[in-house]
């Protein structure tokens, strides 16, 4: 039971965070190759001020504002940026990012990571044991598809998928797409910087290592696989990949093979998103809107 | 399309239920959170070799009293997030009282918390990092923490002469720990740092980092790296004339370092948390490796995932077969037993408190143990 | 409303506008026409922020807008189409109506909030007035397709109609009628018509002269990135510059 | 060592880092330009050409050296040409999110396909090692004169394909526009091909040059394909000097900052190249309008 409790929370947690970034690439065509970055500022920020006796109310919103802030700062540089070009520029600083957290000793403790961390407390309410714990993941996740929701079933998303679907018509209609573009960034940063904060005070440990390219992988292939642009795409993706990859546990399948089955399991993660490209690149999901052609 | 999401669901969840395991009453099972893929796999298919060999020899000579040990292995693809997912699905699922957990440190401090809330014995048979075991006290290590080795580095160092190194280390958790304890017990002795230089993990050109620690040629240099990474190192090194002693840790004493470097790797000398190989139990545990897998490259850690197997069984003979009577037991149990690797009494922080460093050295192609 | 004083742009040593000058003042519907590369998109593209002019004046309203940023123009009232059809793809025939007019109460992240409401409200106006102009537009019965499903000529209009949904001041329609069915060309031309008779301003490129003839009360004639005639379109039937540039 | 060759063979090593990423981000450049796609798979191709030499001169085929090379890039290049004709080919008119993520997958694969194969360990073509040549106290091997030398081969050769031959000029039509390209006679498929057989070919020398200089593992393309788009970023994009320039400049840059700098730092270092760019010259990397 409580494997299936720890399984709900990285669901939720990881469903805050691919909502987060879907906003970004599903509904303003951002590809943000850098994602990560924001998931551990928003961890690391958390994470450290906890630990130096700051309540988890003060610490979540900081870590949430920094990785907001942090997002309007790489915005400036790099949403003036195309498409791919936009990806590599977020990339690399997801990199720095990581660089200074891994190099930066003194305020990070390095690569040793941060052992400890506290679960939180939220207006003399305790989330300890992992039901409590899923709780508050699970109202989280939940806000953040609210909040998510609403933004881009608004006149505001509409822009956004105005700005995705062909820029310069968007800003002949004048609609500003820098600022536009900038605003979908800083929330889903926001939003990317909660469920870091969750993650650090769920896992109580984190380090540099945890948040490498492959992590921004991962949550694209949520994204892609459950329907990007679609509110409810990157839950259903998180729900089946996470499933998936541990239902493989329960195969009972002999140790030897883990060696063998690590890269095949890849293997096949990369052949799902190969597959799904050229046969649904919608992904499970599809985006509202008929697709029945009806010509005269 | 909405088909495609209920059926997915439901073959994950028909896939999770149907092969849920029937738990055994009469086996002792023990879990082990390995690393059996990802990027330090190498590592975990190793330790489970000397396991599996020790598991195997308890059970010809009748078990725990009369009950056959099964480690029922967890892959936690090298990575914080899996070793949560696996420690809790072995804590749950299986619900095995005592656990073999991760290599690397940061692996290992991840899952810990989760074992210590759950009441669950967790054991680590090379995590070296210093505060590997302050999650609790049902967190064990059987090996000593890096401070040990980085003191013994240092005064291995100083005897041999060196007053003024640079020191390069690799940037993890080991490297960074390790590099801490030397410097500040080579600082401690009189000697001088000259230079800190991290590197990066799985780079494929280090030149200049090693021209800058060679820079004034110093007579030693301080390498705090791992087998690939070394291997690299030594090789450019040598290409570039670097002519200087190298003195390693214990990450890179390994047969594959050497074989990938060549010649550039003779002469280099290093740290490791030793074991007395002329002891009769380790030429025993030697040949017996070698009987069951046919050569006799003791993979490293090997001998201490061997040890980690014995203590744990005489832990739950003398304790009984549940979570709380194994830590009970624990420092009773370790209370001067020789394992191969030596002495495995616990200290009150439930590492080890003698800690054996030896040194080693390539010789001729070969890694041998160090003699004036 | 529009005046265009010795602009001129170049691209890569080729002069695409020279040194041209046009005044639309009090024009209800304006042509521009010339043929293929005499720098008549480009014109638009000046006029509309795409591209900056290398020298020369561009003014609305007297205001100068040459230099200012695309998305500022049609915050004064100044809106244009495509050659090639550009509404969203993958947003309804609806929303791609909704998305054009000015001002949304509702793009704003602050407003979305606190005047929630509001949102609502002008949400509903836009809406019926959308429906009405899809309606007039003959493609009411697609308001829930993707824009990118809808033909070549349907999102032509459904281009037309987002532009008039903006409530500009001024529509710049890059050759409406190219490559689209009779009976669309039609429609497009009653919509025009129409919009006319509400007064609102058009400056069209065309290339059918059929249309233009019948749209345009005055035209003007580029060849070469140069302004070689202007006049009405009797005039312009019968300029023999004109003549020469179509047949050379 | 005193100062001046410890400055010099600084420099060289960022040359030589420099060449490597300079031919990587060369291969990417041209299937941008041509394809107008970042091509994340790139560095498995450099990955798999370092393996199949690899393959190539151990048993059971055995092959010497000079005669495993031709056949190792020949069957990178196939590689390359199976990649389009199996993924991308059928992508022609999707956009570019689903090129990417389809390049990303098909990465996935083809990486953990070579750990399956080799597992994550290093490997080596196994020569022995020997010290470099000294040169006014500089070292330098023959693997690395190799690698400046068949750099250099490779630019010249980019250079006459590129500017002076009817193929490449019909590559940079393509690149103008595609449509364009299409309507003026070109056999787009045909030129798209040879754009990928090149970028494989590269990418195959590379992964070998850099294999024979250092070793295999299964990671060796990504690690420096990502430098190799700080690269094509800082050079500009779909600009094969560009590619060029920018891949020497961050393999000076790097190298020169780990003496100054704490060396943990030093794959930042062509980030931050990338973000003063970007700050400095935003047009560069703006552009392509449809109109």
């Amino acid at each position: 039971m409580d494997l299936l409790l720890h399984l709900s929370i990285v669901i939720a947690i990881y469903s805050i965070f691919a909502l987060s970034l879907n906003i970004e690439v599903g509904y303003t065509g951002l590809f943000n190759f850098g994602h990560v970055a924001f998931f551990a500022i928003g961890a690391y920020t958390s994470a450290l001020l906890t630990l130096q006796g700051v309540p988890f109310s003060l610490s979540m919103i900081a870590g949430i504002g920094f990785a907001g802030a942090a997002g309007f700062l790489i915005g400036i540089p790099s949403l003036k940026l195309q498409g791919d070009y936009f990806g590599i520029a977020t990339l690399g600083f997801a990199e720095i990012v990581r660089m200074i957290l891994q190099n930066q000793v003194a305020w990070t403790k390095g690569p040793m990571g941060l052992p400890g961390i506290t679960r939180p407390e939220l207006f003399s309410w305790r989330f300890d044991t992992l039901p409590e714990y899923l709780v508050l993941a699970l109202g989280a996740a939940i806000l953040t598809f609210l909040v998510i929701g609403f933004l881009t079933l608004s006149p505001f998303g509409r822009v956004l998928k105005a700005i995705r679907d062909d820029e310069t018509a968007a800003a002949i209609l004048g609609k500003n797409a820098f600022a536009c573009k900038m605003k979908s960034f800083v929330i889903g940063s926001l939003f990317a910087g909660l469920a870091g904060v969750l993650w650090a005070h769920y896992i109580t440990f984190i380090s540099p290592g945890d948040f490498t390219l492959t992590e921004t992988i991962l949550v694209l292939l949520i994204v892609v696989l459950g329907g990007k642009g679609t509110l409810l795409g990157p839950v259903v993706g998180a729900v089946v990949l996470i499933f998936f990859q541990e239902s493989l546990r329960f195969l009972r399948l002999p140790p030897e093979w883990s060696s063998i089955l690590g890269p095949l399991q890849q293997m096949v993660f990369g052949l799902i998103l190969v597959l799904l490209m050229i046969f649904r690149p919608e992904g499970l999901i599809r985006e509202k809107g008929k697709e029945k052609i009806d010509r005269d | 399309m909405k088909k495609l999401v209920v059926i997915a669901s439901v073959v994950s969840l028909l896939v999770w239920f149907s092969v849920a395991p029937v738990r055994a009453a009469e086996d002792i099972k023990i879990g082990a959170a390995f690393a059996l893929s990802g990027s330090i796999a190498v590592y975990g298919e190793g330790f489970k070799k000397c396991v599996d060999l020790a598991v195997e020899e308890i059970n010809a000579k009748g078990g725990i009293k009369g009950k056959k040990i099964e480690i029922v292995y967890e892959d936690n693809k090298s990575n914080p997030k899996d070793c949560v997912t696996a420690v809790r699905k072995l804590i749950t699922v299986d619900k095995v009282p005592v656990i073999f957990g991760p290599a690397g440190s940061s692996n290992f401090m991840a899952a810990a918390p989760v074992a210590q809330e759950s009441k669950v014995v967790m054991l680590s048979a090379q995590g070296t990092a210093e505060k590997l075991t302050q999650a609790g006290k049902y967190i064990f290590r059987i090996i000593p923490s890096n401070s040990k080795q980085g003191q013994r580095l240092a005064k291995m160092a100083f005897d041999m002469g060196y007053r003024k190194l640079p020191v390069m280390y690799i940037n993890n958790d080991w490297g960074l720990d390790l590099k801490d304890g030397f410097v500040t017990s080579f600082k401690k002795m009189g000697g001088v740092v000259t230079d800190i230089i991290p590197f990066d993990e799985k780079k494929t050109d280090y030149r200049t980092e090693l021209l800058r620690a060679n820079r004034g040629n110093p007579k030693a240099i301080v390498n705090l790296t791992y087998i690939n990474e070394g291997a690299v190192q030594f090789k450019q090194a040598y290409e570039m004339g670097v002519k200087t002693q190298w003195l390693c840790g214990s990450a890179a004493r390994a047969p594959k370092m050497v074989e990938l470097a060549g010649k550039a790797a003779e002469g280099i000398m290093g740290t490791y948390p030793s074991v007395v190989q002329d002891t009769k139990a380790y030429q025993a545990f030697k040949a017996a490796y070698k009987k069951k897998y046919g050569d006799d490259k003791i993979p490293i850690f090997g001998d201490y995932n061997y040890d980690l197997v014995y203590l744990t069984a005489r832990a739950i003979e003398k304790g009984g077969y549940t979570a709380e009577g194994i830590r009970k037991a624990m420092p009773a149990a370790s209370k001067g037993y020789k394992g191969v690797t030596g002495d495995k009494t616990f200290d009150k922080d439930r590492g080890m408190q003698k800690a054996d460093i030896g040194i080693w050295i390539v010789k001729n192609g070969k890694i041998e143990d160090y003699k004036k | 409303m529009i005046e265009i004083r010795n602009v001129t742009k170049t691209f890569g040593g080729t002069r695409a506008v020279a040194d041209c000058s046009l005044n639309l003042e009090g024009l209800k519907i304006a042509g521009l026409i010339g043929p293929n590369g005499s720098g008549k998109t480009t014109l638009f593209n000046l006029i509309t922020g795409l591209v900056r002019p290398d020298s020369g004046e561009i003014t609305f309203q007297g205001k100068r807008i040459d230099g200012k940023l695309p998305h500022h123009m049609a915050a004064l009232g100044l809106i244009r189409t495509f050659q090639l059809s550009r509404v969203f793809p993958r947003l309804t025939v609806m929303d791609n109506m909704l998305i054009a007019p000015q001002r949304q109460t509702g793009e704003r992240l602050l407003s979305l909030l606190f005047q929630f409401p509001k949102v609502r409200m002008e949400e509903a106006n836009h809406r019926e007035k959308a429906v009405e102009l899809l309606d007039m537009l003959g493609i009411i019965h697609l308001h829930d397709q993707f824009a990118g499903n809808l033909s070549y000529g349907q999102q032509k209009l459904l281009e037309l109609g987002r532009a008039v949904m903006a409530e500009p001041k001024m529509i710049l329609l890059d050759e409406p009628t190219a490559g689209i069915n009779p009976r669309l060309i039609q429609t497009m031309k009653d919509m025009i018509l129409k919009m006319k008779a509400c007064g609102q301003i058009f400056f069209i490129i065309e290339h059918n002269m059929d249309v233009v003839v019948e749209l345009c009360e005055k035209i003007f004639v580029l060849d070469h990135g140069e302004k070689i005639a202007e006049g009405s379109p009797l005039e312009i039937q019968n300029d023999p510059l004109v003549i020469e540039a179509y047949l050379g | 060592m005193d100062s001046l060759p410890y400055y010099l063979q600084t420099v060289l090593n960022g040359v030589l880092a420099g060449c490597i990423y300079a031919l990587f981000a060369m291969g990417l450049t041209l299937i941008y330009g041509v394809l107008n796609f970042v091509n994340f798979a790139h560095g498995e191709l450099i990955m798999w050409g370092a393996y199949f030499l690899f393959l190539a001169i151990s048993e059971p085929f055995a092959l010497p050296l000079y005669a495993a090379i031709p056949v190792a890039l020949v069957i990178t290049a196939l590689l390359g040409a199976a990649m389009d004709f199996a993924v991308f080919r059928p992508l022609r008119q999707a956009n570019r999110l689903t090129l990417l993520i389809a390049a990303i997958g098909l990465s996935f694969f083809l990486r953990n396909a070579a750990q399956l194969f080799w597992g994550a360990e290093v490997q080596t073509y196994g020569f022995e090692i020997r010290q470099g040549y000294q040169w006014f106290g500089l070292y330098l091997t023959p693997q690395q004169l190799a690698i400046i030398v068949i750099s250099v081969i490779c630019i010249i050769g980019v250079y006459l394909l590129f500017f002076k031959s009817r193929m490449g000029k019909s590559m940079r039509a393509l690149a103008d526009n595609l449509d364009l390209a299409r309507i003026s006679g070109i056999h787009t498929e045909r030129t798209i091909l040879s754009a990928w057989v090149i970028s494989s070919l590269l990418a195959g020398v590379g992964g070998i040059l850099l294999a024979l200089d250092t070793n295999l593992n299964p990671e060796m393309g990504v690690t420096n394909l990502i430098k190799a788009f700080a690269a094509t970023l800082i050079g500009g994009v779909g600009n094969i000097w560009g590619a060029l320039a920018g891949g020497i400049i961050i393999g000076l840059a790097e190298n020169i900052a780990v003496l100054f700098i704490s060396p943990g730092y030093k794959d930042a270092v062509a980030f931050v190249i990338m973000v003063l760019i970007l700050l400095v010259r935003p047009y560069v990397v703006i552009g392509e309008r449809r109109d």
